[in-house]
């Protein structure tokens, strides 16, 4: 038999102005189950919820009703109080007779019906609650790092020295990311490499992180807290154990006429290479398909060719016979830091982009990209750091940027703005002028966004002290005439055409998602925008985290981002991480989907409706242990509790705990006898 | 109005419940016909439960929970409204005016709004008047086990018909 | 597959030349093409400009000729014409109402089922045939010296989802029938911009300056003739050239791509009527001759000694992957700049 | 041509929308247009000047606004009645027509028997069969341009 126990709160006045409090507490006492009744001034202050423990230890309650405020203001106090006397918290609900009664009717009368009717049907609720236990669901304190730009360096190093494990996996042969092919960075003008490279070797000592390059995530099961990855450890040909980054191998590579990735297509690399010299790990990667020897095998010539760099390397680290291998590695968290590509616009055309012919870039040298002047402007690049144009190697006496190339144009290329462009043109007009001083910097633009922490004032320098020459205005054509390059555009502000003879055109070419992201995210069940970037749970509240428990994102993979803002986000996805880390334990709400394998008739219509694709399916065995169908099994790590479930299950076999049918229809009964 | 009707509110927990202490905060004074109950989201409501609101005598009944694409859960008020698709051809073949029933959505900060959907649903209602053929609403009337229809039988023409927009109010 | 012709005004005036031609060398690919019965102006250029309706009434009324008399494709050689005809057909099919306001002012059945053809997307299609017949010739190849550039103007390529059948910045059509024929596409700047188009005679001064940067910049690309697919832009860059060349300046002779087609195809120079133009073809026409004698000679010594060689080579057994890794270290591709830095 | 025009496309596009009819039709800038298409095939937003200058000059013309260079718009005039007249275009009877009309006799008067010889100038205009039907059809569409059925603006 219940013994439900009524406390009736005035909130000062906010609630006994217009509603007879000592009425609802006579009314409430004498409603069936009812044991014990009473109202007080500050129900929710120290001495208030000490009379609730009080009456529950007294009256030994099963059940507490509190009438005062929403439960979103002290349903989490209340039920502690209960926890603290005994009573299982969940047997603990609130009526609201503040908020949805004593605040919005003037009618004492009224009002005070309506608490009751508030109050019975709370009561009446409490009578079919059942002691609930919190969900507990054990961590696995490694995370998953994917990707190892700089917003991957920053959340594997962030999580790593909050003292978790950390998994980075990385596609390309090195770490290091766009990041490590920039000159210099904005608006500070420090050398990219310089403070990226410590970082870089930080990570490869790091004694909690284990390092993938060359690698990629094949496949992610599990839920938040119990993840298991696979990844694909492409083969590199080299031995990494073996190998101890000589260069030798390198030295010996005949075929040296390969246009170089690192640098954008601006230098040359051998067919077995590390990308760049402060590669982590330093460990060459043998490009299959430009190396003679596989080139050959390809043409079906059965005789071995080539075998430069085996013969060379003293440690025989060279193995052309590698093949992909596949590690698995249980972790609690994903974070995504894949980043971006730059959008080529060249002659081919990813599906929906019609791309820009009358820029000629790909046909004529002297047009170039943003990464590419960055790969010119670089200590470390071809021209080790003199700004030579592409097609005579002379030094460009006249240099045109032309900003939003692909952005923020919806009819040829993407709609949205790339952000990063306006800040590293105008760095790049100062790079420029910085090294070569008697030359001109023509930046074509459309706006100027240089919102940031002295962003506005870096790109003023460009135009003031640097003396770059802005033109608002789109260029409308680029053809190369004779050893200039010619640029048409438009100058709107003085309203007339301009016809620039220029040396060399830089394109700010727009920010685009990595190319497989689809693929990837599919893998990790987490959503992505028409364009590719990853979905944020919410673009306010939630930007880290995705809409798949335990898996958070960072950097450019999410929005066009720049490095301080994707810093930002790794740290962010490392407090996350850690803080998801900080308990041996998940604890959930138990208000969670349970299904009665007894009546359940296997339809899955659940299924179909779960958001979070918590329904798992279960064998059942007749007595001789022999499957004789399949039925649902709710998993509580991954279910958020909305219930949709039990309102389509055409046999009733699913309960939302706290919210069953009987509850609810206990409620609407209790509600009959007004 | 002589005539005070029963308003029983099903809300769900995270937009149109916080709406309603939204409102509450607010001090927007309104009807006080109707009773709230709440729950997880709109997606938890089995439309029996609506079956079962007039069966116990309540003369309207509204239903609100979060914008379509805000709901708290992604998609619970998605298959809700299309199980409403299916309630609606049930609430004529049961002899219960749709009138009654106000389908609505009513975000976490649009306490404004619930005001007038309370106030314009209670007027609705009292213009109906009361709703006296519950007792021929079948079922047993303690636990309203009725076997529900399955929601997902009718879907497909439910999709086509738009019930939250159709009775929408307080726009 | 029926193909329907439609010449256009011009093809049987200022530009008869090209009808000549096309009508010449169509037997000779095996195309067959019968000309609309009763056609009638497609209102290039005026209609449009004053009046939306007529500007694709006109057409319209022609495509539904083509309809009734059995075509299921016209061929429009003019490109103002192909412009107008393909611009009517596609309003038709997307402009809200068009339709029914096109039927009412033709009073015939219109069903909008014709597709409309560019003899450069015509001639695109053939390019293998043209490249066979132009091998299986006897006498040297005349155009193997030439040095040509495609002009394509505005209204071959111009707005791309009417026209469609090639990039509207950076087409590339025309060059592949110029070198089916043997000669050398150029490669220049100019291929897509405006010539002056129908102002030819309302505002010379514009014709003039714009058509002189395009010769200027063929011949700066070492074109020694411009072709072209439009009967507009040719009486602009042959008609007015006079206007335009300056002292010094060897005149630029302006083709039909059929002409050189044609003369790919070896046919007289009189049936594609060469004979026709302001700037005078033969001179161009003779030095090709010559040189192409030459080089065939030259060649015919060359492929002697090539065959010693190949027979020498043949003994070596190794020789093909020296070859293939030579290949390898003179690979030219640069990477694409995407391929740069590491994600997963 | 963008350059001779003293309102550039752009421009033009600007005023239409800002409805400045006085700048649109103020100067000869929307008779400049060749429909090259050329900003249309480059508009980053997908704008459509070349359809929006060919509306506005249908405009100009049935409501007698804007000064068309005298000589253009004799062209088109001229063009226009030539087909009304016989179904096709008579590129003589269009250039005679057009010398009296715009009055810049003398031009091209030396090169035209330069045409004739090239045989490029057929002296008798073609009048196809059905030339009335295309005269009909611009008279259907003038007056549903009149009536205002048109969709312009």
């Amino acid at each position: 038999m219940a013994r439900i126990g009524v406390f009736v709160c005035h909130c000062g006045e906010n609630i006994a102005r217009t509603v007879d409090c000592a009425r609802v507490v006579e009314e409430l006492k004498s409603h069936p189950g009812v044991v014990h009744s009473e109202d007080y001034k500050y129900m929710c202050s120290d001495p208030g919820q000490a009379l609730v423990r009080k009456a529950i230890e007294e009256n030994d309650l099963t059940g507490v009703v509190v009438c005062a405020c929403s439960p979103h203001m002290h349903e989490k106090t209340f039920r502690g109080a209960a926890a603290k006397a005994g009573l299982n918290p969940f047997l603990c609900e609130m009526a609201n007779i503040r908020e949805h009664c004593s605040w919005i009717h003037e009618d004492r009368g009224e009002a005070t019906d309506k608490a009751i009717d508030i109050g019975r049907t709370i009561i009446e609720k409490v009578k079919h609650n059942v002691p609930l236990e919190t969900i507990r669901i054990p961590v696995t304190k490694r995370a998953l790092v994917i990707g190892g730009g700089i917003a991957g360096i920053q959340a594997a190093l962030d999580i790593a020295d909050g003292g978790a494990e950390v998994v980075l996996v990385e596609k390309e042969s090195s770490i290091g990311g766009h990041m490590s092919q920039l000159s210099e960075t904005f608006p500070t003008l420090d050398c990219s490499q310089c403070i990226l490279t410590p970082r870089m070797v930080e990570v490869l000592q790091h004694p909690r992180i284990k390092l993938h390059s060359y690698s990629e995530l094949e496949s992610l099961e599990g839920y938040i807290g119990n993840f298991k990855a696979t990844i694909r450890k492409k083969a590199r040909s080299v031995d990494e154990d073996l190998c101890n980054g000589c260069g030798d191998c390198q030295a010996a590579c005949p075929s040296r006429k390969i246009a170089s990735e690192f640098d954008a297509g601006t230098g040359k690399r051998s067919a077995i290479y590390v990308p760049f010299p402060q590669a982590v790990p330093n460990i060459p990667v043998l490009d299959r398909v430009n190396c003679t020897r596989f080139k050959a095998k390809r043409k079906g010539i059965e005789k071995d060719v080539c075998g430069k760099c085996q013969e060379a390397c003293l440690k025989g680290a060279i193995d052309y016979e590698q093949e992909d291998s596949f590690v698995t590695e249980d972790v609690g968290a994903v974070v995504v830091a894949t980043g971006f590509q730059l959008y080529s616009i060249g002659r081919d055309q990813p599906a929906g982009l019609k791309g820009y012919g009358e820029y000629g870039y790909g046909d004529v040298p002297d047009v170039i990209d943003g990464m590419q002047f960055e790969r010119l402007a670089s200590a470390s690049g071809p021209t080790g750091g003199e700004i030579l144009r592409p097609s005579d190697g002379k030094p460009p006496k006249t240099v045109v940027f032309v900003q939003c190339v692909g952005s923020r144009d919806p009819e040829k290329g993407i709609p949205y703005c790339s952000k990063i462009c306006c800040m590293y043109t105008a760095k790049h007009t100062m790079l420029y002028k910085n090294k070569m001083h008697d030359g001109k910097a023509i930046v074509f633009y459309m706006d100027i966004r240089a919102g940031g922490k002295g962003y506005d004032e870096f790109t003023r320098r460009a135009i003031e002290d640097d003396g770059a020459q802005y033109v608002r205005g789109r260029v409308s054509r680029i053809y190369r005439d004779g050893d200039v390059v010619k640029v048409w555009g438009f100058d709107t502000l003085s309203g007339e055409q301009v016809v620039v003879d220029a040396d060399m055109v830089v394109l700010a070419t727009a920010m685009r998602p990595q190319p497989g992201i689809a693929e990837l995210a599919q893998k990790l069940s987490i959503s992505y925008d028409e364009h590719g970037f990853i979905n944020e749970a919410h673009p306010k509240l939630r930007p880290v985290e995705t809409n798949t428990a335990g898996i958070y994102i960072a950097g450019a993979c999410q929005a066009p981002r720049d490095i301080p803002e994707s810093v930002a986000m790794a740290s962010a996805t490392a407090a996350k991480v850690l803080g998801l880390f900080s308990a041996d334990e998940l604890e959930r709400e138990p208000t969670v989907a349970l299904v009665n394998e007894q009546t359940c008739i296997g339809c899955f219509s659940c299924e179909q409706v779960c958001p979070y694709g918590a329904i798992e399916h279960v064998d059942v065995c007749d007595v001789e242990g022999h499957i004789c169908g399949v039925v649902a099994r709710v998993n509580p790590g991954i279910c958020q509790g909305c219930g949709t479930c039990v309102a389509v299950c055409p046999s009733k076999s699913v309960e939302l705990q706290g919210f069953t049918d009987e509850q609810i229809y206990a409620e609407i009964n209790a509600l009959g006898s007004w | 109005m002589d005539f005070q009707p029963r308003i029983t509110a099903f809300v769900c927990n995270w937009c149109t419940y916080t709406g309603a202490d939204l409102a509450g905060t607010s001090r927007l004074q309104m009807a006080a016909n109707v009773r709230i109950i709440r729950l997880p989201c709109t997606g938890r409501i089995d439309h029996m439960f609506i079956v079962k609101a007039f069966e116990r005598g309540a003369d309207g009944v509204i239903v609100s929970g979060c914008h379509p694409a805000d709901c708290h859960y992604t998609a619970g008020n998605y298959h809700a409204r299309r199980r409403f698709g299916v309630f609606r051809e049930l609430m004529d073949f049961m002899g219960i005016d749709p009138r009654r029933v106000t389908f609505s959505w009513v975000s976490a900060s649009e306490g404004v709004k619930w005001k007038d959907v309370v106030n314009e649903t209670v007027a609705r209602v009292a213009e109906l008047g009361p709703f006296d053929a519950y007792h021929e609403l079948a079922g047993d009337t303690i636990t309203g086990g009725e076997p529900a229809p399955d929601p997902f039988e009718a879907a497909g023409g439910a999709e086509t018909s738009d019930p939250l927009e159709a009775h929408e109010v307080g726009r | 597959m029926s193909l329907g012709y439609y010449p256009g005004c011009s093809m049987h005036g200022t530009s008869r030349e090209y009808d000549e031609s096309l009508k010449a060398i169509a037997p000779a690919l095996g195309v067959t093409m019968t000309e609309i019965d009763d056609w009638c102006c497609c209102g290039a250029s005026s209609a449009h400009a004053a009046d939306h309706l007529l500007g694709v009434a006109l057409p319209a009324r022609n495509l539904a000729l083509a309809e009734a008399q059995g075509h299921d494709e016209v061929l429009a050689p003019c490109a103002a014409c192909f412009n107008r005809l393909a611009g009517a057909r596609h309003a038709v099919a997307n402009e809200p109402g068009m339709a029914a306001r096109v039927q009412a002012v033709l009073e015939r059945p219109f069903a909008n089922s014709v597709a409309v053809r560019s003899v450069v997307e015509l001639l695109l299609g053939l390019a293998p045939t043209i490249e066979e017949q132009v091998a299986a010739r006897l006498e040297p190849n005349q155009l193997g010296e030439l040095s040509i550039a495609a002009y394509y103007g505005c209204l071959l390529v111009r707005p791309a989802e009417i026209t469609g059948f090639d990039d509207s910045e950076r087409p590339s059509s025309m060059e592949s029938v110029i070198a089916a024929c043997g000669a050398r596409p150029v490669d220049w700047n100019m291929a897509v911009e405006c010539c002056g188009g129908a102002f030819s005679v309302s505002r010379t001064s514009s014709v003039v300056r714009l058509s002189r940067a395009i010769i200027d910049d063929a011949r700066s690309h070492g074109a020694q003739a411009i072709v072209v697919a439009c009967p507009l832009c040719h009486s602009n860059l042959d008609f007015r050239q006079a206007a335009m060349t300056r002292r010094g300046e060897e005149p630029m002779p302006i083709l039909f791509i059929t002409q050189l087609v044609g003369l790919a195809l070896g046919l007289p120079a009189e049936t594609l009527g060469l004979g026709r133009h302001f700037v005078a073809t033969e001179p161009l026409l003779t030095q090709l001759k010559a040189l192409a004698a030459a080089r065939a000679a030259a060649d015919a010594a060359k492929a002697a000694a090539a065959a010693e060689k190949a027979a020498a080579r043949a003994a070596a057994s190794d020789r093909p992957v020296v070859a293939a890794s030579a290949a390898a270290a003179s690979d030219p591709a640069p990477a694409p700049p995407s391929a740069g830095g590491g994600d997963a | 041509m963008g350059r001779e025009m003293p309102l550039p496309p752009h421009d033009i596009m600007r005023a239409v929308i800002n409805n400045r009819r006085d700048r649109v039709f103020g100067d000869e800038s929307i008779w400049l247009c060749l429909t090259c298409e050329t900003c249309s095939a480059r508009c980053p937003n997908g704008c459509d000047p070349a359809r929006v200058i060919d509306a506005l000059r249908e405009l100009a013309v049935s409501e007698g606004v804007s000064p068309s260079p005298r000589n253009v718009r004799a062209f088109h005039q001229a063009f226009l009645d030539q087909i009304k007249f016989s179904g096709r275009l008579f590129e003589v009877g269009l250039v005679l027509d057009y010398k009296l009309r715009s009055g810049d006799l003398l031009k091209d008067v030396a090169n035209a028997p330069a045409m004739l010889v090239r045989g490029k100038l057929p002296v008798k205009p073609a009048r196809i069969a059905g030339h009335g039907d295309v005269r009909r059809i611009i008279e259907a569409c003038e007056r549903e341009r009149t009536a205002g059925g048109g969709e312009l603006t």
